[in-house]
């Protein structure tokens, strides 16, 4: 026997310098995919986990049996909250860039997997986001001084300081803590949706994981918990193909897709053009269905891009070719939604203008307001004091005298 | 009053919650039909239901992150893990993510989770079947940390924790489940019904954590412990004739620092005393908040009794075993210092 | 909508007192499943996770592209090696009984897993094997006695009393030290296996994880890095439907098969007859050489039923009718390699009592021996000074105090 | 002699150890093209092959369990966990298995991985990018730890450390990465050319492990310390025109027992620092020994500074860190006392 096995590194397509190749992007063509009922085994719909569910063709008309039908407002709200979220996005990346807040991560060509997703949900759906589902917020209707507080640090934070910037949370709007340890979120969901069960009450849970953070032990953990269970949830790996330097086949996407996962679990596995607001929201809203009618869990992997850096801290042209998102084969996903509503008739050019002009303005109308509770080395600051509370529920005496030692410390440096 | 053993009392408690609680669920691996292998939840779930009391994978991490979920859904999760050396794999969710989300959320957020598990040695179980890793959980700040020493207290701060909107790691000392131990393996058993900690009241009580437990007044030297040397210890001082004054802990987080300072300020003699291995485990923290606190007080430096630093190696359980002797020589020492 | 979800709860299909139910069990014929090219990419053979791989039908005859055409004396062998573990198990349960070793677990009814598998590797191949494997050490030819010192803690334990028993390990042998953790072997295989693809090594690893034990993290980091790096490894998972008390189902078996895992990561996964010495043999020996040939790792679901308790310390009567492995599909993988052998004309009644009477023997008098070296309460022992050995390379200050410590109090016990 | 700072001190110990060792390899999460978020390992997989330095998968747990398997098969490997806030995923892996494993198998089988990982605050991390959680690992017999406080020893004790037949892990205080810092974030960034231990030899030299530095020797108290807080707590002592002996630990386990006394005997008081948390941290243990070893020379009880027992919080990064003031409060407790 001559052929030995060698370590096998998986492969990057192109590095900086090389021409960017997304030929490994298994794609099939809008409309092309049969949408089976919400009812059907998991086992008998393996097929959406190989294919990608598109309803939008590179004309920007709508085709095929996961057309959502959805009324020109709605795609026009979408679009307008895809739109804010990059608008929000921009903004802060460069307040970040000022030394104003310390430290930003964007959604830039992602906008359609958080904002389809929480639209296609109910308010009352937990969602259990990822640090770069800030659309989830926007959606349902945060104000974004709200975040902008966050991000900063200051008195009017909902953290109290004490979770770096975009680690948001909303306890009326449903949604969940962000964690600085990637995955935990997602079994954490299936818990949520086990307890929704065990209550009788129909909310379902939706949590969401980067493709380099499914190959955390959690990732397995959810799945399997939702299998065993059968728990009303909806999983969500975002594909953007890259997590920090490393491309997505060094999480396992080199074999097979991340869709592919759950058929192995008994779970619906289904892969969808993260960049196509229609075919996101149909296949939510029918992974919605299935889970609040008892039909089980479903994993979706949104296949879609990380147009920008990783974070604010990150440099992407030390990895990865420089144009290489004017290349990907599945474009700007508000230009998509954009250029389909024009097709309709029920948008122009000058209407994107003019809400990108007032959206712009929105967002630094709430960065002024924003900035006057504070920031994170000027102005209005945080009582040092709150350093000590919430680490457990009644502040114990040992953290007591801590505290008088801090206050001690701070008044002798005054 | 009835008498009970540690496992009828932990299942008393369970019992009870889960009766006035309607939001209190239990989950582990085997607790269900099967009632847990050390029967700790038998019958709970015939009589609760299968919603209620949760067979769940093997899968330690999976355990803790759905009782976390469940718990921010407005459950009161009680998770077992079988054995405290199996804990491990859910470390990350209970440091990352329970430990912390109150912390993190401004207190918006929070779960209230109680983690079960049986540990300590005595059982010939081998170096992964009886370590006591609670130490480490004291360091981790968000969560609490507690270990009774007989059915009374288990009861009672079994309630107390489940009742608590902190996570609270409860630590079931496994061989003191059916009787009190000396440390003399050779010894005829003794069960809970020779021992006033063994009535236990059939209703609901608690035990609050943070409060330790003087089991014996004394004014030769102070011994704080906890779990199954508390048995241990006292049998060692009172071997040797001594008026010890023995503080049984019963929760580490939060520390009952009052109790055990007035103690030593009083006796000004000091061994502390736990089955865990030595280096950097709790006794090291105890050692160094009483040296803190009432160094001007001690007249001998106090010692620690522990495991050696080494696995709980199943051929050598006896001579790995914190007992009498390595008491005695700790309390020797204190006693004649100066 | 007025369904909802509820709890799903897996469901066990018969209880002390029911009559056993194995309708669940999915079942191929023998000699059914196609037999696909070593090299075929996983993607492509996704039908041999759900079929049942059988080589012999219920007359003994052995069918099919399966069959792995071995000569006569290594089916005897094989035989020899099954019955020799079943006799091992059988008297070490009962010196457990007599309270001669502290703890016993063992592997009735799946005898044909370890024995077949480890016949079809090289003994340059590395063994990961869970606590009922013992199989492989007698296919490796270790003497009884270093087993039974290890059991009985003694002077020749090779773990030098400190492990519980049935934690062996080899390594003249190539069989990896067992773990009382459950599942941690299994990533270390594929590590194991990458360093033999990095040094270009065609030595493969094997490790064996049961059904129960694959819920934890580390079943889906061996999955992953074996999938993401192709390491040459054959990940076994020995589906004996129960662990401990808990069902096979609250592992997820109820939705999916556990070979269909493997699919999902893109990795081949494959059903086997666990009880058929033939169908094991053969799909070991086409998983053995896609890995040795750099065609990657596979996933094999071993079907079989734990006859017996889960340990001495269980009692299966307590959640599971007494009566079922008499009703187990899959029957008893001795019996049907003695009667395949009877078929093919080489072996008889006789023979087989006689080589069970040799077998008794040797056990018995591999006891005789062992327990000159000791007991664990009685004979001669270890020194206890051993404890403080091979916690580290060397012996630091701080252990050498605590070994002075505890001869102190040895001496004052004495 | 060059200047190193510590992150090409890391790398050169890394490069040296790939070039004399074909058994070296090195894995972790965006190490490998990308050269690590730090770029502690810039530049080492062009060099010496994708099957020597290995991009892996997001999983702490996976990269362990790999690396220990790989170990056993004659490499040794060298993980990166990205920050020490993250190891907690591999936390079974290290404490049941890398820790045990030569215990369990008497000696048979080994795996000598080495596991670096950036620790400790100061860089406007967050909770989740700025935990020490040293401490925890100490009370894990079975496993090494260490940390260096500057490049000179970095790369000593890292190529110490891969040869090291035991399994070590390797904090690296990441504030120091650039330079030394006295904990006063308002002073300009000193770089490590300036200071003595920024000269680095360019080839082969160990630092072994287990043997403290006494960076400046003292009389009127002994400061016990390790990784950034070495820098703050002589600095504090400078401030205050103390001559303060300051021990610099570098390695936990195995601890210099013999230095630490030898300085707390001739002084007669000690300050105990580090950056951890306070509750059970290894200031902890130092305390618990010291007071064992020394307690008929100490004049006054012995201080310990650390971080609160709170998580790392992102706002009040300089109220939490325990900087020259929480230090200076020590000392000077120390010094009054008696
Ligand atoms: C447990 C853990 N390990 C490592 C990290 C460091 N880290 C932060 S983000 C990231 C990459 C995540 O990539 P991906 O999941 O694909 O999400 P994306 O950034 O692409 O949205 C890493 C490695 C972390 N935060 N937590
Ligand atoms: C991490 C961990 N969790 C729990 C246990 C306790 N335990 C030992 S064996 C076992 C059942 C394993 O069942 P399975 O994997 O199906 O193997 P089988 O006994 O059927 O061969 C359990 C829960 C353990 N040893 N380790
Ligand atoms: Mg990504
Ligand atoms: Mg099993």
């Amino acid at each position: 026997m001559n052929r030995r096995s060698r370590l096998h590194v998986p492969r990057v397509p192109a590095r900086p310098g090389e021409a960017p190749d997304f030929s490994y992007v298994d794609l099939s063509p809008a409309g092309a995919v049969a949408r089976p009922d919400v009812n059907a085994r998991a086992r008998d719909i393996s097929f959406l986990a190989v294919e990608l569910v598109r309803v939008l063709d590179d004309n920007g008309e709508a085709l095929g049996p996961w057309h959502p039908h959805l009324d020109v407002h709605e795609l026009q709200l979408g679009l307008r909250h895809m739109l804010l979220t990059r608008v929000f996005d921009d903004r802060m990346q460069r307040t970040q860039r000022q030394g104003r807040i310390s430290f930003y991560m964007r959604s830039l060509g992602e906008e359609a997997v958080s904002v389809a997703q929480a639209m296609a949900l109910r308010p009352g759906d937990m969602l259990f986001p990822s640090y770069r589902n800030q659309g989830v917020n926007i959606v349902r209707g945060r104000p974004l001084v709200d975040l902008m507080c966050q991000l900063l640090s200051n008195t009017r934070d909902m953290c109290k300081g004490r979770q770096l910037p975009v680690m948001y949370h909303w306890v009326a709007g449903n949604i969940f803590s962000i964690s600085g340890n990637l995955a935990t979120q997602f079994p954490q969901a299936v818990g949520w949706a086990m307890a929704a069960a065990i209550k009788g009450e129909d909310h379902i849970a939706a949590s969401w994981i980067g493709e380099g953070s499914s190959a955390e032990a959690d990732f397995h953990h959810a799945l399997l918990f939702a299998s065993v269970y059968q728990a009303p949830v909806i999983l969500n790996v975002v594909n953007n193909q890259w997590a920090i330097s490393t491309f997505q086949g060094f999480a396992g996407g080199e074999q097979r897709s991340f869709a592919a996962r759950g058929p192995g679990y008994g779970i619906a596995g289904i892969r969808v053009d993260g960049n196509d607001f229609l075919a996101v929201y149909a296949v939510t809203q029918w992974a919605a269905e299935r889970a609040r009618t008892g039909a089980g869990p479903t994993l979706i992997e949104l296949v879609t891009y990380r147009a920008s850096a990783h974070s604010t801290s990150d440099d992407p042209a030390r990895y990865r070719p420089k144009d290489d998102f004017d290349r990907w084969p599945l474009g700007d996903p508000i230009a998509r939604l954009k250029q389909h509503l024009i097709r309709l008739g029920e948008w122009s050019e000058q209407r994107h203008l003019a809400l990108s002009a007032e959206l712009e303005e929105l967002v630094a109308a709430n960065w002024k307001e924003a900035v006057t509770y504070g920031m994170l080395n000027e102005g209005p600051r945080l009582n040092p004091d709150l350093m000590f509370d919430d680490v457990f529920k009644e502040l114990p005496p040992h953290l007591q005298r801590q505290r008088e030692q801090m206050r001690a410390e701070i008044a002798k440096k005054d | 009053m009835p008498q009970m053993n540690m496992i009828q009392a932990l299942n008393s408690a369970m019992d009870i919650m889960l009766t006035r609680d309607p939001s209190v669920v239990l989950m582990g691996e085997d607790i269900g039909y099967f009632g847990g292998v050390f029967r700790t939840t038998e019958g709970l779930q015939r009589k609760h239901g299968e919603h209620r009391v949760l067979d769940t994978p093997i899968a330690e991490g999976g355990i803790i992150a759905a009782a976390i979920g469940m718990g921010v859904n407005g459950l009161r999760p009680v998770a077992e893990i079988q054995f405290a050396d199996y804990i491990y794999p859910g470390f990350d969710q209970i440091v990352s993510e329970l430990a912390r989300l109150r912390f993190r959320t401004a207190g918006d957020f929070f779960a209230p989770v109680t983690i079960r598990t049986p540990c300590g040695g005595g059982i010939r179980g081998g170096q992964t079947h009886s370590q006591s890793p609670e130490g480490i959980f004291t360091h981790v700040c968000g969560v609490k940390v507690a270990m009774p020493s007989n059915p009374y207290d288990a009861k009672g701060m079994l309630i107390a924790s489940i009742e608590d909107d902190d996570p609270v790691l409860f630590f079931e000392p496994k061989r003191l489940y059916n009787g009190p131990f000396d440390g003399d393996p050779n010894k005829p058993a003794v069960p809970w019904s020779t021992h006033p900690k063994g009535e236990v009241p059939d209703g609901y009580y608690t035990v609050p954590l943070g409060k330790a437990d003087i089991v014996r007044p004394g004014n030769d030297l102070t011994i704080v412990t906890y779990g199954t040397m508390t048995f241990v210890a006292a049998a060692a001082a009172a071997a040797m004739g001594l008026d010890a004054e023995v503080i049984d802990l019963r929760s580490m987080v939060p520390l009952d620092v009052d109790t055990i300072c007035t103690s030593v300020k009083k006796t000004g003699r000091c061994v502390v005393a736990h089955e865990a291995t030595r280096f950097s485990g709790f006794g090291a923290e105890l050692v160094a908040l009483i040296q803190e606190e009432c160094f001007w007080n001690l007249e001998a430096p106090i010692q620690r009794v522990a495991g050696w630093d080494t696995p709980y190696p199943h051929a050598f359980e006896w001579e790995y075993f914190p007992g009498q002797a390595r008491v005695t020589t700790a309390l020797k020492a204190v006693m004649e210092s100066a």
